[in-house]
């Protein structure tokens, strides 16, 4: 079991519920600031958005996010350096397409993602069928390849990704690009086929805008991502005081969750 | 009927030919790729499937296209030039067959309604076609620039029945407008199917699309025969995604045909590109040296994509078939000399392969050679540019 | 081969059928009828000839045309529809047909020069298209007015070599563009033919138009045989000249089916004309107490032309053939109907057709109706203007 | 033989050569009064052209003079009513196109024309082949029927037209429609092949704009016609007074043309 699955179980163990924000690196010359911050406001695990030019499953908030910072000249390399100088203690998560680490030649890049602290990559157009290569370039880095369920993935599928994935399970909330509202109804069933089959934990991603939405996503679930209002948060020109708000938000509605959730309940009404 | 030569042949079971191909999308996208895969399947090898197809391809699409002798071209070059007259399938090019196979299967798949990318709007408006006649609704994608630039096609799908939605995303071209095309299909796949308008994209996309355009070669072939021609010795198509270039091959893979693709030099996949992932599937592309992908650029919106696909990257590698590039300048000349000479104005497309040839006979075709260019397209979509363009120059 | 059937046989020995046609041409230009008529009779009767225009048509003009079903219009209707498709021909329209033929004879009487009118310039594009596969010099007279309203198809005959005459006397369309073509022909007939666009003008041309466009009516006929339909009940063309109708109407004259051609409201010989003699023929024009020509005024091009051909005025006045018209305002909508429902955008011409059947559907023709519609011709060359006129409603 | 044959032929034994102007009638207002100016200044014979709305073997500047006739609303009537006011000795000869008079009625219409004066019909689109009935309605009334020989015309048609033409044989200098200059050898074999067939007078038309061409066809033919020279004149605002200038300009250079002409000559070399 890779390193980054042995901390997210200990996490749930502990009873408390994943946040992980979602970056897109790069986006401002600060963004290992935002980081530390969103750290500090009790996110347990950080997504890094690795800008690739042509982000298929991202919405058109992160499209801007990944157009500025490669605007900005960001690379793969240029991330890893700004890395080196962030000193937090949670987990970091790679996120990307598959070009990125393919274009770099994907042992250079799981090499380079380990030495920069990464421990996981999510890469949302690698399928399990094709990820072979990539997971073999990882294991020697102890890098976990995290795979994304969606409410379309057929009951056969989700147990295939959810014995494949390693570190947690990514279940899509929605059958929607990043940044759209979450949908009770496709999130419930997907999570309730993984737990099935894997006691992998297993984190909502994909339309998790507030911090109501979180609560009732982490009801139901191991841990919650938030993506789309954060980057928007901080095109608006959030700072570094305004994330810490915007995440601590987020906690404390996670935090103060009752046992059951709502979320599933109204949506079968 | 349905069986290509074995040399174009199936890819394995996950799509690939050779290295490239497969299947590089989000997992929301999985199951649609995998129904679509089986249903595609199920469908060509069904006779009744088949014979749907040739049927609404003969009576609603006209087919089969015409091959034409080119006298005057021939003898000013020195060739036996022939050519498969796809410019006179319905809506004025190749992009009829691809649609219509797509559609019958999304009838067949128990879908109502057809989404799509379109750069010129050529397969929007044979998507839109091809919808209208089999009552589906249509959403067609198309990059803001593409809308403005293009704003007859535009009306034209409207006309259809379709819905045209500009994609305001990243350079707002084809590149985005597949983008957005596979964005919107994540929330819609229930119902939806997404007509990809060449051999690209996730399997059985590449695939498909060629086994639906492979009707070109076999036809072609047959009729090079019928004229007493027999093989010939090069078989040229333009490339943008490579969906007539591998129409035609496919009739003539297995023969000792010289096959040669031609692309845009400024969206030149083969001549410029290395191996990728881009809108789910391996292949060549054009991209910087981090992996970002760049943008094409040609005078003709339909080879104006930074990638080719996955077969082609792999006839290319393995050196089955060569692919060259011509650049914006030499088209037009191909384009008058054409219109000239055979009374045939070519699609701003195909004119790549025909300045290819100008170029090259005598060179790298021998004189005499028997070619048989793919006439992808007609001209009238594009006069209005080329004749801005030429009195640009005046 | 060549045979029309026995209705719409042959014209008498000076060109009438009936009281219409005949020769009403300056005597300069008699020497060349009456050499055209003879080469006409000769070539029409050579078997080698007959080959010939035959292999052009099929390996350049891309016949034969399919007949395509209607099923959503049909069942919107509750007719029963088939389109013959002459769209799909080469340059858009059935235009093709008869150039072809002509440019063949021009080349047979040892000349080297074409000279045509057009009024949108489909025929001037077809007569262009025809010259450069053939090698011939080729001018186009067009009215300026309507040089400037279609703008492309002028540059599209460009494209292909030959010069474009803006007209600027009378009117300055396409009426006007005859004139002036018949004066040029005046000072060049002995190098130059006047390859005449339809079936009007002085004998030969009514009856070598109508042979050379009977190809469209002679295919249908054994399409729809072989379709399983048998003869329809009834066959529908537009009216400009009357080209395209006598083409279809040729191949079912003998049968049982009732013929119906659709003239535009503005532009309706048959049904605000009287008999008379312009450019070269007697038949039915219309014309004002004084024996004046008036203006045609229709929404397309290609039916604003005040008179018809003579041996359409013989049909109509003899009953063998109705004619109907159809006002601006209904065209439209058929064209739309047209396109959302069956994937097929016609050329405003074809729309009159189209609406009349629209119109008529359950009245005048009666419910279950075999129906066989001739597509004269496609929509692209018409969609700028339908874009406009449709914006100026909103 | 019609009235308008005898005539001319007179004219003919004469020794004068026939000098016919064309007038576009109805052009302006007084246009009646520009024809009595020629007949003061010489002419033999008048054409008065009877505006159609499609002219198809006449020049810019008579289809210019045409349009400005329709416009000012001149019809066969209007004409013929302005023709009752005319006094004047000469010969006239309408010339029209078929549909004028099909559509008034052929024998009406040739009724109309005897009635106020016209002799003689020149319809340049009325092949003879198609005059039958043209012809019949014309012989009651005594209009003679004038056909136009074409360089184009083979000897058979030359022989033809010449036999069937009434008054004169009217043969066009070049292949051209009117309003052009006269091409020599053109003209020369035409009146050469009418004449070994009949010796109705043959007169020369189509092309001739100047006193040289007219003295120089002329010497060749019975007569000359001018047409678009004259309608330009008066398209340019020639008053009656400009018009006599001009056609006794013609007089004088065909009364002193020298017995053999160099129009053929001069073609020749
Ligand atoms: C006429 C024509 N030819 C070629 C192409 C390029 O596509 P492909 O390479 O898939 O044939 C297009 C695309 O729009 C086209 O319209
Ligand atoms: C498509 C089409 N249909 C019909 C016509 C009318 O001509 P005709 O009556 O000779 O067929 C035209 C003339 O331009 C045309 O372009």
């Amino acid at each position: 079991m890779k390193l980054l699955e042995q901390q997210l179980r200990s996490l749930r163990s502990s009873g408390r519920k994943a946040l992980v924000p979602y970056f897109v690196a790069g986006l401002t010359p600060d963004w290992t600031q935002h980081v530390e911050a969103a750290v500090l406001a009790g996110a347990d695990a950080i997504e890094i958005g690795i800008p690739f030019s042509d982000p298929m499953i991202d919405g058109v908030v992160i499209q801007e996010g990944v157009l500025r910072s490669l605007e900005a000249g960001t690379t793969l390399d240029s991330i890893c350096k700004d890395l080196s100088s962030l000193s937090t203690h949670v987990p970091l998560v790679a996120m990307t397409y598959y070009n990125i680490f393919f274009h770099y030649g994907l042992e250079r890049a799981a090499g380079k993602l380990a030495a920069s602290g990464i421990t996981g990559a999510i890469v949302p157009d690698l399928t399990i069928e094709e990820s072979r290569e990539w997971h073999d370039a990882c294991d020697a880095d102890d890098i976990a390849t995290i795979f994304i369920v969606a409410p379309s993935s057929t009951p056969d599928r989700v147990a295939l990704l959810a014995s494949g994935t390693e570190g947690f399970c990514y279940a899509s909330a929605r059958m929607a690009v990043t940044g759209r509202s979450a949908d009770a109804v496709d999130a419930k069933r997907v999570i309730a086929d993984a737990r099935a089959i894997s006691d992998v934990p297993v984190y909502v991603g994909i339309g998790i805008g507030t911090p109501e939405q979180a609560r009732d996503a982490s009801m139901v679930s191991d841990g919650v991502i938030v993506g789309t209002a954060l980057v928007q948060l901080i095109l608006d020109g959030g700072d570094v005081r305004a994330i810490e708000d915007f995440i601590g938000s987020f906690r404390l509605a996670i935090d103060t969750a009752p046992a059951r959730s709502d979320f599933l309940s109204d949506a079968e009404e | 009927m349905s069986e290509s030569p074995s040399f174009m042949s199936s890819p394995d079971a996950r799509g690939h030919f050779g290295e490239f191909g497969g299947r590089f999308v989000p997992e929301a996208l999985m199951p649609a790729c995998l129904e679509l895969e089986v249903a595609f399947r199920d469908a060509w090898s069904d006779d009744a499937f088949q014979l749907e197809y040739r049927t609404v391809l003969k009576e609603f699409g006209g087919r089969p296209t015409p091959v034409t002798p080119l006298p005057r071209l021939s003898d000013r070059l020195g060739l036996e030039l022939y050519a498969k007259r796809e410019d006179l399938a319905h809506t004025g090019s190749h992009k009829i067959n691809n649609v219509v196979g797509q559609t019958l299967l999304t009838k067949r798949m128990g879908k109502t309604r057809v989404i799509a990318e379109t750069g010129a709007g050529q397969h929007g408006v044979a998507t839109a076609t091809a919808a209208a006649r089999f009552g589906l609704a249509c959403t067609v994608y198309m990059g803001e620039v593409d809308t403005k630039r293009q704003v007859l096609n535009v009306f034209r799908m409207e006309l259809l029945g379709a819905t045209v939605i500009p994609v305001t995303s990243g350079s707002r071209t084809l590149k985005d407008a597949v983008n957005e095309a596979m964005r919107e299909w994540v929330s819609c796949v229930s119902d939806t199917h997404y007509c990809l308008g060449s051999v690209m994209g996730p399997h059985p996309f590449p695939w498909m699309v060629r086994e639906l355009q492979s009707i070109i070669g076999i036809e072609a072939s047959a009729q090079l025969e019928e004229m007493g021609v027999g093989t010939p010795d090069l078989v040229v198509a333009c490339v943008g995604g490579g969906s007539n270039a591998a129409g035609v091959f496919a009739g003539f893979a297995n023969t000792s045909a010289r096959l040669v693709g031609v692309e845009a030099a400024g969206g030149s996949a083969v001549g410029k590109g290395s191996p990728g992932v881009l809108h789910g599937m391996k292949s060549l592309l054009i991209q910087d040296e981090f992996g970002q992908i760049e943008e094409a650029h040609s005078i003709s919106a339909g080879l104006d994509y930074p990638g080719i696909g996955p077969e082609h990257a792999f006839l290319a590698t393995s050196g089955r078939a060569e692919y060259e590039s011509i650049g914006d300048d030499e088209v037009l000349d191909a384009l008058k000399l054409l219109s000239e000479l055979e009374g045939i104005i070519p699609a701003l497309e195909t004119a790549h392969a025909v300045a290819w040839i100008m170029k090259e006979a005598g060179g790298a075709i021998p004189k005499g050679s028997k070619v048989l260019l793919n006439l992808s397209g007609r001209g009238d979509k594009d006069v209005a540019q080329v004749r801005e363009i030429l009195r640009g120059e005046r």
